[in-house]
């Protein structure tokens, strides 16, 4: 790595993105199908989606400056298992953070925190990104990726939420009902299946649909 | 910097300090959050058993204020086993112990349900006698009571669990110092179907049981939750149209459990004095 | 040591028109025409050009993978057109005949005393040699190959087809003559497959120097590559060489006679051949002469059977395969609700959608209507009724429609050739041209295995 | 019973992909022919076999709060749950290490079969998953458990094998363009675990 | 005949113009009226006269006699209901009132079915540029059939949609899907609008006019709701002996209920050949394999014990393994497969039904997922039969 080149801005356009391009031409979830595991679990309420791309995002972060920090002192031999060491550390946190701080949350995201630490973004970036790049600039990728998981994640959890109980739950704000009571006069009913996991692949995949008739270069041969 | 990264003196030096560090990190932290996570986990039991109540003061409690609320209303706990054995008997004074298996409050009753109960019930499937027999011998389950004392009246908060037509389903109950009258009831559910079973969780449902006996001429006489639109005696209510099994699983939870409280309060008529 | 094999899959279409066992008088035909598309995969390259001179047994062009491979002529006279496709394709060689057949004279003599190079180089140059095709691929053997076995057919099941024991009667010295010949080409056994369902000829019967073979069974039990499935299957990696009878006989007459003698009989058949019967003529003859007089109006000209044949104008040319001419009732109405079950009692059907099935031995005026449209494939059981070999149809046609080179190994793409799958497409409910995608499939696996 | 009731949970009802989506980033990746599919769900049904076993002793023995007590009274407060999530993923890592050093050692054909795909694995979500819901269904013994990680790995095989097994059945089909490959992949196991729903509530 | 060809050639949109969805109509709408006069060019010059209108043609046809038997039925369970008509006297009094009323009541269910169906058909092949393809002729009959005669009609339109959309023409159309079109329309009420599909009083018409109102005692539960809680004894009590559930004057979802009208189609089936016999077979040998099973171990369980050919003849399990599991496209395809399909559907049934009370439907969802088996076990099939022609090679 040469680190000679000094003067580049901080919000260059090289460095913007670093944070823009994970949110549609390399999504991590829809393009690269990295980190979909946790992604998908959470997601029947808006808060639990919010709360875990919180998470994911710090983790990522942190873990991204860690890394980058060290990357000229860790050893090659051992350079898997110090990522997954850092990985389940900062994981460790974020879960007793929750738990300490808001349980509820906690409580309905059980076993998917865990899960953060085998989430292929978190280990893929370290390997791919963090281990090479300077601080600055693995803080961004992080963000950036993020960002991009927690997009697919709350685009899911809006529709599962909005469709399955016709309500959306917003940390702060509280139960939101969106789907007005004369609705229901009139026999509309919430859609049991959006509580459901499959609908969230059907939700995904939809959200692919879209994505890649937008953006027809990132469409597979 | 000269250091040979790949050197194993150098590798195993990076691994310890690393061990070092993150190990301390992750204790500090842990021991620093414990008692806020432990607190979160003791009030939202005792906001369950205070909802179950069904006096105006403690309906509506919140988690943050059920810890003083507690203490406030909850005055006896009392633990009991299947045969009517009082097992444990603290006071208010008595400070929650976490270590305190037998503490009413640390009872957990999913936990003896699923350890102990679903097996017998699972290995003798159909032969209820056999059931009974080998339930009501079981000195291992546990059953919690509280005694909340509001406006110079006894209230009993008993716990009940079983299984749903999908999982766990649990709840509390209030019964009046006659043994027998429902004050209130609080349920709860691990994964019945959304829009059907899951309703056993609202208030219109819970609220149902209020004023219900479980006792008719002096014998036991279980609560029963019927088919929707049928006439109600004062043993029955409504149950939730299309949800036929979490109401099987319901009557079947009520009936077991509620027994055993019931021959409790009778046969030792000065506790409920 | 002969085998006997039973073919229960697959049916015999019965239509109007079949020939009676009795030759018309023989035409003479004004010209002929080779098509170079006859023969799949060929790259054909020009010997001659318009205004030259042949004789019976002159090159008309080669194959450029092979050079060794001839096209004659099967007359004597004037080369007059040759007509060109798309790219410059060549389409067609047209031959004038001049009335007086000379004959190039080529080697002559009993193949038992012949060495194999002698009766290679024999066959290469009189142009016998493209009636030698090979499995697998079906296409003109390569004489460089050294061939597992060599199969004969000496039935043909497909509808209205010719009787080949009615042709080659009386012709048994000829014939075996060629299978002599082909026994040379082989370390491995030649196979003549004989009917089974009734008495044949004695020239098949009484074949020498040869495995027979008898087959019964419906169509396609005539097609060679089904018999060779069943007696002798090839494998990945290996080579059999296959033809029909009645090529055997040419192949004779030239080791016979030392010529090159493209005459032969064939069959006039279909419900639009006002008398059809069998006659005698050549190679590649124009089918306005053979029909004259024969014909009514309002006919599509077949060269070849009803499920394999070529589509020809009706002064078109006879095919170098072919010994069958077919006109059947050109179609091209749109019929009202057409598609209604059991409504219209002539609408043949395999699937028991319509009454045909009552009566299995009524013969049926075909037209050639697509009878609906091109869909995705859906029914299943179709192909395997009709298709009487160990490969499953359907699965096998599906990996060459998306070109998996893998796949169609595994399932036995080796085996097959596009007449297998005749019957496929004629019954297929989903209109699929499945012999295109057949052809096209072993075309691409032989360029990409080559 | 008891085991075949756990079983058929772990493995229909609770169905690692269709339920928890686990291990999806790998049942995408590796679902294109059944053969691999084949390769991979063996792999998983294997390594979940070992893993939960041995994460189950870890737990009983030394993470959950009090396990500790056969050290002495000292140790017997001693919570050390929040270390459970490192500890988790260094056993199955390490693991999964001697498992492919003894079985290239002592198997090759097995190697052969299951050797490229078991790096995969340490990575894979679907271990650590279960082991974390091992964790929170508190098994009585180490029976139940090690059937609980054979249902959830058979599940997981399964669902793999299935969703090859289409994929190859569908190259004939002719999907949207921009649905071509992962987008289709999502879609279909949504409809799977659509008919899979109907395991929900089975119980012998 | 000429008249109306005329008039439609006249009509006709350009293919490529501004309107290709009116060209995707117009296309489907003729080549319905007429069979298109395409002759073939290369390969055979005939055709059989089979083509998949007239073979989707057959199983609509197939599907007749359910229909109205379902119809009249709608009709005779709500008379029951309403106490205009009492079990025990001739089903045929009031025969025109009953089916009359039943009639109403189905045909709006058809009607939104086809309309929204075909409607997503015309705009994919809009898109696509392809012909109008065939296959949701059968689905837009099957989805009335399978369906609770109250089911709102929004729901069933919703339902459809996403069955037609997310469970057929993101395959690329019929002939490319996986799972049944109708199945996934039932497993999507089923799912997102459970208080519709389950339950006691979906089952019956009671949609009630002015001045009606139901008997006493009105259960409206279909036998095999029934019958979880008392098994054949309850069956027979409340109207649904084995006899009385091969007639079909039963509550259950409309096209179901009677097993004469399901046989009358199977027989058209199974005559033309058009329903898989392997299929239809095996799936009541599993059936009533796994139905003997449960009569072996039910002990006390009346469930398990009713009669294994009782089982066969409730619910929709005739329907489904007639109309449903032999559909050529989403169920195995090699013939060896189709047993082993089959069987496999006959089995997970059953178990389903009585090992999980909650789903006495079980065989649609047990369809469900033999579709999704479906390409495994050819898979498996074809599997040995390249192993065999392997094996040739190095045996020869």
């Amino acid at each position: 790595m040469s680190e000679v080149k000094t003067s580049e801005p901080l919000f260059s356009k090289k460095n913007m993105e670093l944070i823009k391009n994970p949110l549609n031409q390399i999504n991590p979830v829809t393009i690269q199908v990295l980190g979909i595991c946790s992604a998908l679990a959470v997601t029947v309420q808006m808060d639990n989606a919010i709360v875990m791309s919180i998470a994911v995002t710090a983790v990522l972060v942190i873990g991204n400056l860690l890394v980058s920090l060290m990357r000229n002192v860790i050893p090659g031999r051992i350079r898997i298992i110090v990522q997954l060491v850092v990985v389940a550390a900062l994981v460790i946190i974020v879960d007793q953070i929750l738990k300490a701080y808001v349980y509820d949350v906690s409580k309905s995201l059980s076993v998917f925190v865990g899960l953060i630490i085998t989430n292929c973004i978190i280990m893929g970036r370290l390997e791919a990104f963090a281990l090479g790049n300077k601080p600055w600039a693995s803080i961004l990728d992080g963000v950036g990726n993020g960002f991009g998981y927690g997009l697919v994640l709350m685009v899911v959890a809006f529709f599962k939420e909005i469709l399955g109980s016709g309500t959306l739950t917003i940390p702060g704000l509280g139960k939101l009902t969106i789907i007005p009571e004369s609705f229901f006069d009139w026999g509309y009913m919430n859609n049991g299946l959006m509580l459901l996991p499959p609908s969230s692949l059907f939700i995904v995949g939809i959200y692919i649909w879209v994505q890649k008739a937008k953006n027809p270069e990132l469409i597979e041969a | 910097m000269a250091l040979n990264k790949d050197s194993n003196v150098y590798t195993i030096a990076f691994a310890t300090i690393m061990v070092v560090i993150v190990g301390g990190l992750l204790a500090f932290v842990s021991m620093s959050l414990k008692p806020m996570q432990q607190a979160n986990v003791k009030n939202e039991k005792m906001q369950n058993i205070l909802q179950a109540i069904g006096i105006e003061e403690t309906n509506g409690v919140t988690r943050e204020e059920a810890g003083a609320k507690f203490n406030k209303f909850i005055t006896r706990r009392v633990t009991i086993n299947y045969k009517g054995e009082i097992v444990s008997d603290k006071t208010a004074n008595d400070k929650i112990d976490a270590q305190d298996k037998l503490d009413a409050f640390n009872i957990d009753l999913r936990k003896e349900y699923s350890r102990y109960v679903k097996p017998i019930m699972s290995r003798n499937k159909g032969d209820d006698a056999k059931i009974q027999e080998l339930l009501s011998n079981s000195t291992d389950i546990h059953f919690p009571i509280f005694v909340c004392e509001h406006g110079g009246e006894k209230y009993f908060i008993v716990s009940a669990s079983g299984k749903g037509l999908w999982d766990d389903i649990w709840g509390y109950l209030c019964v009046k110092s006659d043994g027998e009258t429902i004050n209130g009831s609080v349920f709860d559910h691990k994964g019945e179907t959304a829009g059907l079973g899951s309703k056993i969780s609202e208030t219109w449902f819970e609220d149902q049981f209020i004023g219900k006996t479980m006792a008719e001429n002096g014998a036991y006489l279980p609560l029963s939750v019927e088919k929707p639109g049928k006439d109600l005696n004062n043993h029955q209510v409504d149950g939730i149209s299309g949800a036929t099994f979490t109401g099987i699983g319901v009557n079947e939870m009520l009936e077991r459990n509620l027994a055993v409280y019931y021959n409790f309060f009778k046969n030792n008529p000065e506790f409920t004095k | 040591m002969s085998k006997d094999v039973k073919i229960s899959k697959g049916v015999n279409i019965k239509l109007k028109g079949t020939a009676e066992k009795l030759y018309a008088n023989p035409v003479s035909t004004s010209d002929i025409v080779i098509r170079p598309t006859d023969f799949p995969t060929l790259m054909p390259k020009l010997v001659v050009k318009v205004g030259d001179k042949v004789k019976v047994g002159s090159p008309l062009f080669y194959n450029k993978e092979n050079d060794k491979v001839l096209f004659t002529s099967p007359i004597g006279g004037e080369v007059t057109e040759i007509k060109r496709g798309e790219k410059r394709r060549i389409l067609e060689v047209r031959v004038k005949g001049d009335g007086a057949d000379s004959y190039e004279t080529f080697k002559q003599g009993d193949p038992n005393t012949l060495s194999k190079e002698e009766i290679l180089e024999n066959m290469l140059k009189s142009g016998v040699w493209p009636f030698v095709r090979q499995r697998p691929f079906d296409v003109i053997a390569n004489p460089a190959d050294e061939p597992k076995a060599i199969h004969i057919t000496a039935i043909d099941t497909a509808p209205l087809s010719p009787d080949y024991g009615f042709i080659v009667h009386g012709q048994g010295a000829v014939f075996q003559t060629g299978l002599d010949a082909l026994a040379k080409l082989t370390s491995g056994k030649v196979h003549l497959n004989i009917t089974g369902d009734s008495n044949a000829d004695e020239a098949f019967s009484g074949a020498k120097n040869v495995q027979i073979n008898k087959i019964s069974g419906p169509h396609p039990s005539g097609n060679v590559g089904v018999q060779v499935h069943h007696i002798d299957p090839v494998n990945k990696g290996e080579v059999v060489w296959v033809l029909r009878a009645l090529d055997v006989l040419t192949i004779g007459k030239l080791f016979k006679e030392g010529k090159f003698d493209a005459s032969r009989s064939i069959v006039m058949a279909g419900s639009k051949v006002k008398s059809p019967k069998y006659v005698k003529t050549i190679m590649g003859a124009n089918v306005g002469d053979i029909l004259k007089d024969n014909v009514e109006e309002g006919g599509r000209y077949i060269s070849g059977n009803p499920l394999t044949g070529t589509k020809i104008p009706a002064n078109g040319h006879l095919g170098f395969y072919d010994y069958q001419l077919t006109v059947i009732p050109e179609g091209g109405e749109n019929r009202f609700m057409g598609w209604l079950p059991f409504i219209g009692f002539n609408g043949f059907s395999l699937s028991r959608t319509s009454f045909s099935f009552l009566s299995p031995n009524k013969e049926y005026d075909l037209d050639t209507n697509l009878n609906g449209e091109e869909r995705a494939f859906v029914m299943t059981g179709q192909y395997e009724k009709v298709f009487p070999m160990d490969i499953y149809p359907v699965h096998l046609v599906k990996s060459m429609m998306i070109k998996d080179i893998d796949l169609m190994e595994n399932l036995g793409v080796y085996e097959v050739a596009p007449e297998d799958f005749a019957l496929c497409e004629y019954s297929c409910t989903s209109k699929i041209e499945t012999q295109k995608v057949v052809r096209e499939a072993l075309d691409l696996v032989r360029k990409e295995t080559a | 019973m008891e085991y075949i009731n756990i079983f058929i949970k772990s493995a229909f009802i609770d169905n690692m992909i269709f339920t928890f989506f686990f291990g999806m980033c790998s049942y995408l990746a590796v679902s294109k022919t059944v053969k691999t599919a084949v390769g991979l769900g063996s792999a998983v049904i294997f390594v979940l076999v070992v893993t939960i076993p041995i994460n189950y002793l870890l737990e009983t023995l030394v993470l959950q709060e009090g396990a500790l007590a056969w050290l002495g009274d000292d140790y017997a407060n001693m919570d050390l749950s929040f270390l459970s999530f490192i500890m988790f993923i260094a056993v199955i890592a390490s693991i999964v290490q001697l498992v492919e050093m003894l079985v290239e050692k002592f198997s090759p054909a097995l190697y052969g079969a299951l050797g490229i795909f078991l790096p995969l694995i340490a990575v894979n979500c679907a271990i650590l998953g279960a082991a974390l819901f091992m964790q929170q269904k508190q098994f009585a013994n180490i029976g139940q458990a090690t059937v609980y990680g054979l249902g959830s790995g058979f599940g997981w095989f399964l669902a793999i094998v299935l969703i090859a097994a289409i994929r190859e059945k569908i190259k004939y089909s002719h999907i949207p363009a921009p649905l071509r490959g992962v987008g289709m992949a999502f879609i279909l196991t949504g409809l799977m675990g659509l008919a899979f729903l109907g395991f929900l509530g089975f119980e012998l | 005949m000429k008249a109306l060809e005329e008039f439609m050639q006249k009509i006709k949109p350009k293919s490529d113009g501004k309107f290709p969805l009116a060209h995707a109509v117009w296309d489907g709408t003729y080549t319905f009226l007429f069979v298109p006069g395409h002759t073939n060019k290369t390969g055979v010059h005939i055709r059989d006269s089979v083509d998949l209108k007239r073979t989707m043609i057959i199983v609509v046809l197939a599907l007749i006699p359910c229909l109205l038997f379902g119809m009249y039925n709608v009709g005779h369970q709500h008379f029951l209901a309403i106490g205009e008509a009492v079990s025990g006297e001739s089903v045929c009094n009031l025969f025109w009132d009953k089916f009359f009323f039943g009639a109403m009541k189905v045909l709006p269910l058809i009607i939104i079915s086809y309309g929204v169906g075909l409607g997503v058909e015309f705009v994919f092949a809009a898109i696509n540029k392809h012909a109008i393809q065939e296959g949701f002729l059968v689905s837009g009959m099957l989805i009335p059939l399978i369906v609770p005669v109250d089911i709102p009609w929004a729901m069933l339109a919703v339902a459809t949609l996403f069955a037609v959309v997310i469970g057929k023409e993101v395959f690329g159309g019929t002939g490319m899907n996986i799972l049944n079109v109708a199945l996934v329309t039932r497993a999507f009420l089923f799912f997102a609008y459970p208080t519709k599909m389950s339950g006691d009083k979906v089952w019956v018409n009671i949609d009630l006019a002015e001045g009606e109102k139901l008997v006493d005692g009105f259960s409206g539960a279909t036998p095999l709701g029934n019958a979880v809680k008392g098994g054949v004894d309850v069956l027979n009590a409340t109207h649904a002996s084995l006899m009385e559930s091969v007639i079909g004057f039963i509550p259950g979802s409309i096209g179901e209920t009677s097993v004469i009208a399901i046989g009358l189609g199977a027989l058209l089936l199974l005559i033309t050949g058009i329903g898989s016999w392997r299929i239809m077979l095996s799936t009541f040998i599993g059936g009533y394999l796994m139905a003997l099973v449960f009569n072996q171990v039910a002990g006390d369980n009346l469930y398990m014990a009713v009669p294994a050919i009782h089982q066969l003849m409730l619910g929709g399990f005739a329907f489904g393994a007639v109309f449903m599991a032999t559909d050529p496209v989403t169920g195995a395809q090699t013939n060896k497969g189709q047993w082993a399909y089959g069987l496999l559907i006959g089995v997970m049934a059953i178990l389903i039904r009585v090992a999980n009370p909650a789903y006495p439907e079980g065989v649609m969802l047990a369809i469900l997922l033999g579709n999704v088996f479906a390409p495994l076990i050819d898979h498996v099939v074809i599997r040995s039969n390249i192993k065999n022609r392997l094996k040739r090679v190095k045996t020869a």
